[in-house]
């Protein structure tokens, strides 16, 4: 058995238990998730240490060094005159996506732990949790773009629900809008994917092919089609492969989110109950990053260095008016989704640079906020636990009543804000140290990148002063006071491994660096080698 | 006269050789008299032989049409002296009708409305073998003659179950629109059927002469015959401007009626808009009437009508009518490819269609029938109570939708494939626009069809309603129908390869 | 490990790491043990600083005057780039690594006995935790440990400074402190990425040592050439830009001084290290660092900005009632002189200055530290409404508390530069530089070393007040309320000691076996080029004699302003009645007047600084509220506006399609008719 | 002489009064009436071109079986209206409109 399959379909073997299990075992079902996160966790390990680096394993647009393939035939289609339909069910990881899998590994079992506080209808919460899982881990593994879109489109579907069902006040609204939001993008992407597919011929069979690999090599189009680099199509009067960047770009744009695709993310974090919380700002916005670099940037790279100024400026924009957004919030979670717009607009102006540093620094990103914006969301949803409030302005000093939870809260912020020794530090040093390199954009993108540092400082550390310190003064009085109980066990368990990760991969950025660099060098080397 | 005597006997062969290959027809004939005879015989049992009876003999007629699919391969018969068309995606059709009704039978006393009709169902089983008689010849004709006549058998037999609950007020009054609204198509069609007689002097489609003859006649008129004549056809697959009858009858008529209507005829509509267009496809000199065109203006108003006016709707019959009008906008946009393998992702998202949409239905039917739960506020917080059905109806609608994994997906990426690829030959901004469309409402679909799961799973109950009992075998049925739906979606190869 | 030069000690390097490593270790177990370890953790923290000060010693014995080297390790690659993780070793960083951790020692036995023991544990957490980031800021080898540890240090001093976080003032401070140290370190960072981006390398050697990359660089062209990359020249400047102000950020230089008066609410140990020693002096270490990437007129704009910010704060400090305050604008003072040294090019003068300022500013506030607690003392006992900062209830501590009155004279008098006291040394050098280096230019450099020198004179006006309010005359306090009962004394050894040990290294004999010559000082000659030429010229006897004339003047203007003026008593005190003998040399009259336009002035300024400098800040602020507020506007109204709208399209749209079922099926078929026609008509006319 | 266009403008003639018919009255018999003048229109049409198409006859054979059709629509519709006027107590299809968005 492949063991990427095995990490994408354990959930969903679990998430079958869980279905037939009766109603009456329902407190069993929290530990049969986490067991299967544990295993994932166990398996995603495994990946990390067995990973083989160097340039002869570095991925991208080389099949042969993929590592842990599995390929099966799986749709096979008689398409009549347009010769066969043939979709493979094709799973590998090169650098750029197996820290993803482990990071997503990790978040799925700090999710599991901040579940503990969903009280009604868990059969369904957790069968549709672990319904996300697979098609996250899918995500990352699929190397055919059939595959890839199933999984990515699956994701949607679980999360309608576990936002719509256990989510605030708001939260049909919130669930609609990220759905018709992410469809939005997808169904226009599908119509790209199509076009690909159309245009991409596998070299060995000749059929045509979804095949991601096939697509990033020019050689693999037909002449004349749609897609190809030497036949210069337009589509509407407009290049096709810029539009089929654009439409693509766009699509993943929703989930990373870029300003202004971005408005759903703080409704859905808002409403989505924590552990949602988490994964939503854990891992399904690195999808996006990741289908940029993946997809974006490894099938229309010439599209991807002549549009990097857009690029570049769209992550600006999003890192300084994600960052002004937070800084007028007063719902704590709001404004960490607002963070999180600001945080995910380094990963764009990161690959903007097509430099190696700077998409370094992006993946860097992508995995240190995966780990911190996990942690800052279980923080707020111990507070909102606890009081079902999280109102910056009705609570203050909590340093007081809850010392712990505070350092943790400390912690988390600082990391978040760049301190150095944690992760986001080397992240957006490396991203803004690429985007300066990078000839592609303006050097003053990355001034102006390093203005949203110091935005999230103005927030993070305004949030903490009115919120922690001071003297202690709460809304609901004694009553939150009782309520607001130090950390339990658990939560410790979850935030203590985060803490951890933060700091182990700020003061050893390699454990990342060192996995991830011979692809993005391969990567850097491959767009430049296409525009030539 | 006497020209006409070698003709006779060269007809009358014609006739005898084409029986073989009428099988499925002369099966549904002979299960239509067995029927009638059955439902008279049988008085009092409230038409269960009938049914029995029905579905055996929809079964049977599946098998003969198999037999059929395997004969003829890829060759293209003609029966009856040029009459009817025989070739592999007729047959196939064919087939999804037969399977459709079988379906559409089996849920026929499922639905409480029917099943609480005093006169029993018995009528309605003849009614329907009839009809799908009807439709395997619509689908099969090649000349206008057989055209007219079958639509006009669909047609009646339709008019019949759709006003069939006589004592409902919906009923007769969807009834009235219905044969009001199908009577005057019908009569336009025969118009333009006449002037097309006159302009190309045969009835046969496939008449060497037809074209040329066409091309040296008057283009205005050509175009006011072939238009009216896709009137007639558009009526059956409720195609914007021809689908206003659309919402009221399927709200009015019975839920069972309501699948029949939003499957079979349009099924066999397409089938017969392929037949009608083939020749003009066929002869490249032909530049008349611009098909590709028309039908893509039509099946863009007709994406856009169904999909954006079902958002404003809370009746869930209603609204899966207005969808129902967008997926025939969408199915359009594969006929407009005019390719064989345009033709094969017709067939296959039709039967896809088919299968989540005889869902849907039978899930409107059965919280109907439990619940009495009509409108989207009488289905809040059901889906706590019957999960399993709103499971089952959330995979249908995921499907209509066309999001993965379902099969409804699938289809859409074969539909997308097929207009991609002539597309790619020919740049006509047309398909584009239409892919375009395709997209977006998509999207618009989705607003609406998330309603459903978003009534039964977000909202809470208010008051707690009467229970019914509730309905076993159909939700067997449904159940089996989203496990389609999901096998279709992970393997489509299992049933579009065969298409 | 790879070296650079052959030097490589591993000694050195082993006494190094765990000369920053044994705070570390005792700011982790700190944390790492729950509560209620009282006293004990700040004796882990003592024994550990006590730990780094010796192997500091060791590492400063081998590396004082032994060349510049360096070890580094592999930390990570990213791309093509290997960034190290190295130490650094030549007299700069050997010398801090033993300053700091000369001052930390004093400073944490003094807060031994100053922090409640029940707020010992977290104390001694954060103040490790410093000493760490600080001492391992002044050995690393490359741009970004660097600047890791620079934040670092920032902020442990955010922590240190609202240690007191139930006070919002302090809260409010150390938020201030930390997002003005922020604005500095985004200079840095991004000066340090354009020095990446030019040189390719992170490596403070190869970067700024002798022959190194930055030497070899050059403009022309209006590009900035470097031996790899070229740049427009403006990134140079924007490079400079940078460290200037990180510079100015941290060792609170004008315009970004404001947060350091505010961080006087964290507990005055912390004031006396960071905020007074050590922190506030890795401005001019980092100047030290970088200094060959400035250009001529970059160091002028230095030297400017260091006077007047020399000269600011002086006059600020003039009318400060607040005891801390009024030695926070006098660091500000001094780091002003030490940055105008660099810019002027006395180099060594000012890490001199930094050096020697260290050590009688930490005793000086740590002398107000016990003041203040023996008032805090008075408060909390008698439950009285005043601010025990204040030195207008203090007077006549001079018997109460002699070790400290002794203590805070030495360090005053340092600061005014009084010879035989180190400051002398190291203050005259900077001011005769100065003079020097105005000579050799155009007359209005002159204003440079003259405002300078008006700056020493304040320096002394203020220091006097100082000591007059608080030691002489009578305890005001004891005035107000008359009933309360007073115990003041020094404390106990653990007050005293430090102030003692600091009192003595104020003093000239551990610099210079010359009290009066600057030159002679090994630490000044440990920083001095190669190439140094000894001048001899007139104002190395004039500017000394100068300055202490003019303090002496001061001093007596001081005396009489606020001694005699209002207690006349007073004056038949023998030490007083000594200067009373000079008393007609100056009309009362003229010094009112003089003092009250100083004093005018004085308070005109803070009130610049405050509402103009901070208020500019202030009003930076409140802009971005507003622009935050603007884009959340934007955000609701606008983008999601847009959203709506589609929403409003879509359902226009739908609602358009739907007018048409009316349910009247004869309209439905005149419907039909029309729209058919209209697309045949369409059809016919295209 | 009676030509072709003759029938033809007769035809067309019919075919608009019935569509006006339909239009225009609030009888459903009365619109039934309508429509069998269209289709009336159009057999004629068959008939008249049928004349041209010696070897099939098919305009005969296609107006006879139209004529059939006609006749058992009709039937059906008329049986639909009777049951509508059962349930509303009227025929106006305009009054018949509880259907509708």
């Amino acid at each position: 058995m492949n063991i990427l399959t095995l990490f994408i379909f354990i959930p969903a073997l679990f998430g079958f238990l869980i279905l037939a299990l009766p109603d009456g075992l329902k407190q069993t079902f929290k530990y049969i998730t986490l067991t299967a996160t544990l295993i994932q966790l166990a398996l995603g390990i495994y990946l990390y240490l067995n990973f083989k680096t160097g340039a002869e394993f570095a991925g991208i647009n080389h099949e042969q060094q993929f590592q842990f393939v599995q390929k099966l035939p799986w749709i096979s289609l008689n398409m009549g005159n347009a010769g066969r339909m043939q979709v493979d069910y094709f799973v590998g990881v090169d650098g750029i996506s197996v820290l993803m899998l482990v990071m997503t590994a990790v978040v799925m079992v700090i999710a599991v732990l901040a579940s503990w506080e969903i009280k009604q209808n868990l059969k369904g919460f957790f069968a549709l949790f672990l319904m996300l899982d697979m098609a996250v881990a899918g995500v990352f593994c699929a190397l055919d773009f059939f595959l890839f879109y199933l999984f990515y489109e699956l994701m949607l579907l679980p999360l309608y629900f576990l936002i719509g069902m256990w989510g605030g006040v708001r939260r049909e609204y919130a669930a609609i809008k990220f759905f018709l939001y992410t469809l939005f993008g997808s169904v226009f992407m599908l119509l790209i994917m199509v076009g690909l597919y159309l245009s991409v011929t596998d070299p060995g069979t000749g059929n045509h092919t979804f095949n991601l690999i096939s697509m990033m090599n020019p050689a693999n189009y037909t002449q004349g089609s749609v897609f190809s680099l030497a036949s210069h199509q337009t589509l509407f009067g407009v290049p096709a492969r810029v539009l089929g960047f654009v439409v693509i770009f766009i699509a993943f744009a929703i989930k990373v989110p870029v300003v202004p695709l971005h408005t759903w993310l703080p409704d859905a974090h808002v409403e989505a109950p924590t552990p949602v919380s988490i994964i939503l700002a854990g891992v399904l916005l690195k999808v996006g990053g990741y289908g940029i670099i993946r997809i974006c940037m490894g099938i229309f790279p010439e599209v991807a260095v002549s549009g990097a100024f857009w690029i570049g400026l769209l992550g600006v924009i999003s890192i300084i008016y994600g960052a002004l957004n937070a800084l007028a919030q007063r719902d704590l979670k709001r404004l960490i989704a607002y963070s999180s717009v600001s945080h995910m607009g380094f990963v764009l102006l990161g690959l903007a640079s097509l430099t190696a540093e700077g998409v370094s620094g992006a993946m860097m990103q992508m995995v240190s906020h995966g780990f911190l914006s996990s942690m800052l969301f279980f923080l707020v949803g111990i507070i909102y636990d606890r009081v079902h409030d999280r109102d910056i302005y009705n609570f203050r000093g909590l340093a007081t009543t809850m010392p712990q939870y505070t350092t943790f809260v400390m912690i988390a912020f600082f990391a978040s804000l760049g301190l150095p020794g944690f992760s986001a530090f080397v992240a957006e040093a490396f991203t803004l140290a690429g985007t300066f390199k990078s000839d592609l954009v303006p050097h003053w993108m990355a001034v102006c990148g390093s203005i949203g540092i110091l935005l999230s400082a103005a927030y993070f550390l305004w949030t903490l002063q009115r919120m922690f310190f001071g003297k202690e003064l709460l809304k609901g009085g004694d009553a939150w006071k009782q309520a607001l109980t130090g950390l339990k066990i658990r939560e410790k368990l979850a935030l203590f491994p985060l803490a951890v990760l933060a700091l182990a991969l700020g003061v050893m950025p390699s454990l990342v660096f060192g996995k991830i660099n011979d692809s993005v060098l391969a990567l850097i080397e491959f767009t430049k080698h296409m525009v030539r | 006269m006497p020209q006409l005597l070698p003709n006779i006997s060269a007809q009358l062969n014609s006739v005898t050789d084409g029986l073989s290959m009428f099988r499925p027809e002369l099966c549904l004939g002979v299960l239509f008299l067995l029927v009638m005879a059955c439902d008279l015989v049988y008085l009092n049992n409230r038409g269960r032989a009938s049914r029995m009876l029905t579905c055996a003999g929809l079964l049977l007629v599946l098998v003969a049409n198999w037999g059929e699919y395997i004969e003829t391969d890829d060759n293209v018969l003609f029966l009856f002296n040029n009459n009817l068309i025989l070739h592999h995606s007729n047959i196939v059709l064919k087939m999804l009708i037969d399977a459709a009704a079988f379906a559409i039978v089996l849920f026929y006393p499922w639905d409480d409305q029917l099943r609480k009709h005093g006169k029993g169902l018995g009528d309605a089983y003849t009614i329907i073998t009839a009809s799908v008689l009807g439709l395997h010849v619509m689908v099969m004709s090649a000349t206008l003659l057989t055209i007219f006549l079958s639509i006009e058998m669909v047609s009646i037999a339709s008019y019949l179950l759709v006003a069939y609950r006589t004592e409902s007020g919906f009923s007769a009054e969807a009834g009235l629109k219905y044969v009001l609204f199908g009577m005057a198509a019908s009569a336009v069609m025969l118009y333009g059927i006449s002037l097309f007689y006159g302009l190309s002097g045969t009835l046969n489609l496939f008449d060497a002469g037809l074209i040329t003859h066409l091309q040296q006649a008057d283009s205005a008129m050509v175009m006011l015959a072939v238009i009216l004549i896709l009137a007639g056809i558009g009526f059956k697959l409720s195609v914007v401007p021809l689908h206003f009858w659309v919402p009221d009858v399927y709200q009015g008529a019975a839920t069972p009626v309501t699948a029949y209507l939003s499957t079979l005829p349009k099924i066999a509509g397409f089938g017969l808009l392929v037949t009608f267009l083939t020749p003009f496809i066929a002869d490249l000199s032909w530049e008349q009437v611009d098909f590709v065109t028309v039908l893509s203006v039509a099946g863009i108003i007709t994406m856009i009508a169904g999909n954006f006016a079902a958002i404003w709707q809370q009746n869930v019959k209603r609204l899966l009518a207005y969808s129902g009008i967008g997926h025939t906008g969408f199915a359009l946009m594969a006929v407009v490819t005019f390719s064989a393998q345009g033709i094969k992702a017709l067939n296959f998202y039709l039967a896809v269609y088919a299968v989540a949409n005889l869902g849907a239905l039978m899930l409107a039917s059965y919280f109907a029938n439990t619940m009495k739960a009509e409108n989207l506020d009488d289905y809040k917080g059901l889906g706590f109570k019957y999960p399993v059905a709103s499971v089952c109806f959330v995979i249908l609608l995921i499907s209509l939708t066309g999001i993965p994994v379902s099969a409804g997906f699938n289809a859409k990426v074969i539909v997308f494939s097929a207009v991609y690829e002539v597309y790619q030959q020919g740049h006509n901004v047309m398909l584009l626009a239409l892919l375009v469309t395709g997209a977006v409402t998509t999207v618009v679909s989705l607003f609406y069809y998330i309603k459903i799961p978003l009534y039964l799973f977000l909202k809470k109950q208010e008051t707690e309603g009467r229970e019914y009992p509730s309905y076993k075998k159909l939700l067997v049925m449904v159940v089996v129908l989203s496990a389609i739906v999901v096998l279709l979606g992970i393997f489509p190869d299992l049933l579009a390869n065969l298409m | 490990m790879t070296s650079i030069t052959p030097h490589i000690d591993s000694v050195v390097v082993t006494c190094t790491l765990l000369a920053a490593g044994l705070p570390l270790g005792a700011s982790a177990v700190n944390f790492l043990l729950p509560g209620k370890t009282g006293r004990a953790s700040g004796w882990l923290s003592v024994l550990a600083i006590l730990g780094s000060l010796i192997l500091a010693g060791i590492v400063f014995s081998k590396v004082w005057n032994a060349g510049e080297w360096s070890v580094q390790q592999a930390w990570f690659t990213i791309g093509s780039t290997t960034v190290y993780a190295g130490l650094l070793f030549n007299n700069l960083s050997a010398l801090m690594l033993l300053l700091v951790s000369a001052i930390a020692l004093p400073v944490h036995i003094y807060s031994t006995a100053y922090i409640k023991a029940a707020e010992q544990n977290r104390y001694f957490t954060y103040l490790s935790f410093f000493c760490f980031s600080m001492l391992a800021l002044v050995v690393v080898n490359n741009l970004v440990m660097l600047y890791a540890f620079w934040e670092l240090v920032g902020f442990s001093s955010y922590l240190l400074i609202g240690f007191w976080f139930t006070r919002d003032g302090a809260v409010k401070a150390n938020k201030k402190a930390f997002i003005m140290n922020r604005i500095g370190d985004i200079g840095l960072l991004s000066a340090i990425i354009i020095l990446f981006v030019q040189y390719h390398t992170f490596d403070l050697t190869l970067l700024f040592g002798q022959n190194g990359l930055v030497f070899n660089s050059f403009m022309r062209n209006g590009l900035w050439m470097a031996p790899a990359h070229q740049l427009p020249a403006v990134w140079q400047c924007i490079a400079f830009g940078g460290v200037f102000l990180a510079v100015a950020a941290k060792s609170a230089q004008f315009p970004l001084h404001t947060w350091l008066p505010d961080a006087m609410e964290g507990p005055t140990s912390v004031s006396a290290l960071i905020h007074a020693a050590t922190m506030v002096a890795a401005g001019v270490f980092l100047l030290g660092r970088v200094y060959p990437l400035f250009n001529t007129t970059e160091l002028d704009i230095l030297a400017i900005i260091g006077c007047f910010t020399a000269f600011l704060a002086a006059t600020i400090a003039l009318t400060q009632n607040d005891l801390k305050r009024i030695l926070a604008y006098s660091t500000i003072s001094q780091l002003g002189y030490m940055i105008m040294a660099m810019g002027i090019d006395a180099y060594a003068s000012s890490l001199f200055h930094l050096v020697t300022h260290a050590f009688f500013k930490c005793l000086l506030f740590l002398c107000a530290g016990v003041i203040i607690h023996e008032v805090q003392h008075i408060k909390d006992e008698h439950q009285l409404d005043i601010d025990p900062q204040n030195i207008l209830y203090m007077g006549g501590l001079r018997k109460k508390m002699p070790i400290t009155f002794m203590a805070t004279v030495v360090g005053c008098l340092a600061l005014v530069g009084i010879p035989l006291t180190s400051g002398y040394l190291s203050k005259d050098g900077i001011l005769i530089q100065a003079f020097e280096w105005a000579e050799s230019r155009a007359w209005y450099y002159e204003i440079l070393p003259v405002g300078i020198l008006l700056t020493s004179a304040l320096t002394a006006f203020y220091v006097a007040r100082l000591i007059f309010k608080v030691f002489f005359g009578e305890f005001k306090l004891k005035e107000i309320f008359p009933d309360i009962h007073l115990h003041i004394s020094d404390g106990s050894w653990a007050y005293r000691l430090p102030l003692i040990l600091l009192a003595l290294c104020s003093l000239f004999p551990l610099f210079s076996w010359n009290p009066l010559l600057y030159e002679h000082a090994w630490l000044f000659k440990g920083f001095l080029p190669v190439d140094y030429l000894v001048r001899e010229n007139v104002y190395h006897a004039i500017v000394p004699a100068l300055i202490n004339i003019i303090s002496v003047f001061v001093v007596y203007w001081a005396y009489a302003v606020y001694l005699q003026q209002r207690k006349l008593v007073f004056s038949q005190k023998s030490f007083l009645f000594k200067l009373s003998y000079h008393h007609w040399y100056i009309d009362t009259f003229y010094q009112q007047v003089v003092v009250k336009a100083v004093v005018a002035f004085s308070q005109a300024l803070f009130w610049f600084d405050r509402q103009v400098i901070d208020g500019l800040i202030h009003q930076l602020t409140r802009a971005g509220k507003l622009l935050a507020g603007m884009s959340a506007w934007a955000d609701r109204y606008i983008i999601d506006g847009f959203l709506l709208l589609i929403t409003q399209v879509v359902k226009g749209i739908g609602s358009f399609f739907r007018s048409f079922q009316g349910g009247k099926v004869q309209y439905y078929l005149y419907s039909m008719l029309i729209l058919m026609l209209t697309l045949f008509i369409i059809k016919l006319l295209v | 002489m009676i030509t072709l266009t003759h029938y033809l403008l007769v035809s067309a003639a019919l075919f608009s009064i019935g569509l006006y018919v339909i239009l225009s009255k609030q009888n459903a018999i009365q619109i039934l009436i309508g429509i069998e003048l269209m289709l009336n229109a159009a057999i004629l049409n068959l008939v008249a071109f049928g004349k041209f198409d010696k070897i099939n006859n098919g305009g005969q054979s296609f107006a006879l079986f139209a004529i059939v059709l006609a006749a058992a629509t009709t039937a059906v519709a008329l049986a639909i209206v009777l049951n509508v006027y059962r349930r509303y107590k009227t025929i106006d299809p305009g009054k018949i409109n509880q259907l509708k968005d």
